[in-house]
């Protein structure tokens, strides 16, 4: 069982424009840079990305938005990305704010086979318009559907050949749930390893869920916000 | 004199419980990291995937990879945890953060918040928001009394889109602390040399000084 | 001359594909472990929470930790990995098991299947055979064709409690192999020796024969 | 934050009669061999177990059966106890039997804050009679509630001072949903350690969940079925 593919080109070769694309990351932590950057290459439009943020205006999707290759953006928060506004505001852009634990359980009812969930984020909100709620003992919640997409893009630290992954520390963010949710998961990894140099009681997403993977190159992994105190 | 942010947050740090786990927002909220008060233990969380929010990093050692929900770059401590997004909104959503302490735009005199989006203004996002207000137990909304237009913040009822509802239960303002009960706002403490018609004349919604009110001591 | 258990098994691992994720029950489908096809690569699935299930260990080298969903002490490969029970069952929901391998007591011929409870008796349980086969694209059962009183497993009908409905593909028995589409149990395979006749007087289900059906070849 | 107490007895001091407990472990296998133990010393009874299995007759929750203290065992599997099987058919036992996924899923809802959840199993079987059936996508799902109890025991391999878990190899199966679903969870760990010790990348069991925790004593971790394989 060998998934590993040689690059970002090869790993991203059969999406197609109007796809629905999922991505981990949070801001820019955790982000498959190597996956956006194929992507941008291709030059593939009309997607709808499932994605917690749309990153910033030179970085992350905000490269994808750069290029009008985005017509959804399905996300928790979209700031920090002023070609994004300017998108949104011309209609050039959808986009569909939900909250943040609810992308992230939407996306583990897809991993875990369930069709949908009931959350209580957003009741009595504009967020609950159109959704079924029910009364479980005596709160309130929303029914979610599980989401449905085409490709998950996700970023690892380390990964084998058979697909398990480990991330490190907040890079982990919506990955796991991601990979899990993925019809075809592609994972890009700092390092790339052979079978058995992951502890097995350690893997954060089990190779099943994962289609393809490789070891990326030329990581920037951008920091939003730098902050820092100083020494006595 | 009104409280200052500091103070604002450093009143709110009273409320610390040891053994508490604490989820702060973006602002005055994280300003509560400060003041914890000495023998008290409290475990922060950040929703995008950590127990044990430590300082920032010292220069230099900042990590790409490690940072809180307002993506600055942080520190971990000894027995910090990382964990993905949907445990992390999880552990929010079961109840096992004892204490969220949140900005607002608006909040009810029904417990009602609206702190996500201003109609005709571009809307980034609620984030966390939602998942928080609506599954925490125990809500602390920090900020200024009043808007830059010298309005009330604390309502009758929300005028904003609404975050969540009938979930606060304690607001801490420049002016003071107010408990909210089914009687609306309690004020329980004044901020020094603030007088209660002034809170009277800035608070919107329903208002009930408390017979013990006193000043907030800090 | 009907297959053996051996067989059986050895029948149906010709079913297996390079890089399929397989889960294999207790019994007959154990042993398709045994004969897994050179050059094909499979990962064995225990639903216990395993994921590169390796052979038995060495006498001496059992480790009560590391067991299968049968409690049978077992060894990992390299690139095995461990998870909980609810990920493992949410792999196996979500449809990541490319072949899931069970035993019976009865097939119906719209693909129902009954092997968790016998009226009368002590039921010890469905474990999780009711989640593998609601969940499974691809499910094939392994079993004798017929029972101790040599009545019929392949029925029109289950006659016992159900573990679940319209999900069978193939039936791999000790007399062929039979697949299961709108028309019943379609034979495409009879095991050495065993007559068309032999195989229609065991069936009791709708039965019908390929026209290219040919010889189990082992 | 210390959340060690001193021993199993002290652990289960306020488990009273005609609790609900959660209990972790697979067969034998990652079983809280301590806080059964001390349960049984205690001889509190008419408990409601959840849990995958209910040991055999001189181990696991046999022991608890064997001193008359459960009244209802909700389980996916009870076969390998006489004493079980007595109980049932003399009718001082009740039994609740669960597709093991279901038992799971139910217990993951209520550690993720959700009341309910959609499964697939047992859907045309005895186990969806009074339930609440819904097509998604053309599929049929059951309405499955979450787990309500009194408290959850877990097992684990090493353990700090808040909590923090990491299980070993299958022992983890049931008990990371076990912790996670306790209003208040016991944790007994082969090793206690101190926070920090154990990787923050790696800790199966968040602290948050862990109420109480203590460093267990004389496992026997009994073997159900050892099979081996000859050298050559």
């Amino acid at each position: 069982m060998n998934k590993v593919v040689a690059n970002a080109e090869e790993a991203v070769k059969d999406i197609e424009s109007g796809m629905t694309l999922m991505l981990g990351g949070f801001g820019l932590c955790g982000i498959p840079e190597n996956c956006i950057a194929a992507i941008v290459k291709k030059g593939v439009n009309k997607l709808t990305c499932i994605s917690n943020n749309a990153g910033v205006d030179d970085f992350g999707i905000g490269l994808m938005l750069q290029q009008k290759q985005v017509k959804k953006m399905i996300s928790s928060y979209v700031g920090e990305n002023a070609e994004f506004e300017r998108q949104l505001l011309s209609g050039e852009l959808e986009v569909e704010l939900i909250p943040q634990g609810t992308l992230a359980t939407r996306a583990m009812a897809t991993g875990y086979g369930m069709p949908a969930v009931w959350l209580l984020a957003g009741v009595g909100t504009e967020v609950a318009e159109g959704k079924e709620v029910r009364n479980f003992n005596g709160k309130e919640y929303l029914l979610e559907e599980a989401f449905d997409s085409d490709f998950a893009i996700v970023k690892a630290w380390k990964g084998d050949r058979m697909g398990n992954l480990i991330y490190k520390d907040t890079a982990r963010n919506f990955n796991p749930m991601m990979a899990m949710a993925g019809k075809i998961t592609i994972a890009e990894v700092e390092e790339l390893v052979e079978p058995g140099e992951l502890d097995p009681n350690f893997i954060h997403t089990p190779g099943i869920y994962v289609h393809r993977i490789f070891q990326g190159a030329n990581y920037e992994k951008r920091i939003e916000q730098r902050t820092v105190r100083q020494r006595n | 004199m009104a409280l200052t942010k500091e103070q604002i947050a450093q009143r709110i740090a009273q409320e610390l419980q040891d053994g508490f786990y604490v989820n702060l927002g973006i602002g005055i909220p994280t300003l509560v990291a400060n003041y914890i008060p000495e023998g008290i233990s409290v475990v922060l969380q950040s929703e995008n995937g950590l127990l044990g929010m430590g300082p920032f990093p010292y220069e230099g050692e900042e990590d790409a990879d490690l940072i809180n929900a307002g993506k600055q770059t942080i520190t971990t401590l000894p027995g910090s945890v990382f964990f993905d997004s949907a445990t992390s909104f999880g552990m929010i959503r079961a109840g096992k953060v004892d204490l969220t302490v949140l900005g607002a735009m608006e909040v009810a005199d029904n417990g009602d918040i609206a702190n996500w989006k201003i109609p005709g203004k571009m809307v980034k996002g609620m984030g966390g928001a939602m998942d928080l207000v609506a599954a925490a137990k125990n809500i602390i909304v920090a900020m200024q009394h009043t808007n830059r237009a010298g309005e009330s913040k604390l309502l009758p009822q929300c005028t904003l889109p609404l975050t969540g509802v009938n979930c606060i239960t304690k607001v801490v303002t420049d002016l003071g602390v107010f408990e909210i009960n089914d009687d609306g706002f309690r004020c329980v403490e004044y901020a020094p040399g603030v007088t209660i018609e002034e809170i009277k004349a800035k608070t919107a919604g329903r208002l009930v000084i408390a017979d013990d009110v006193k000043e907030v001591a800090i």
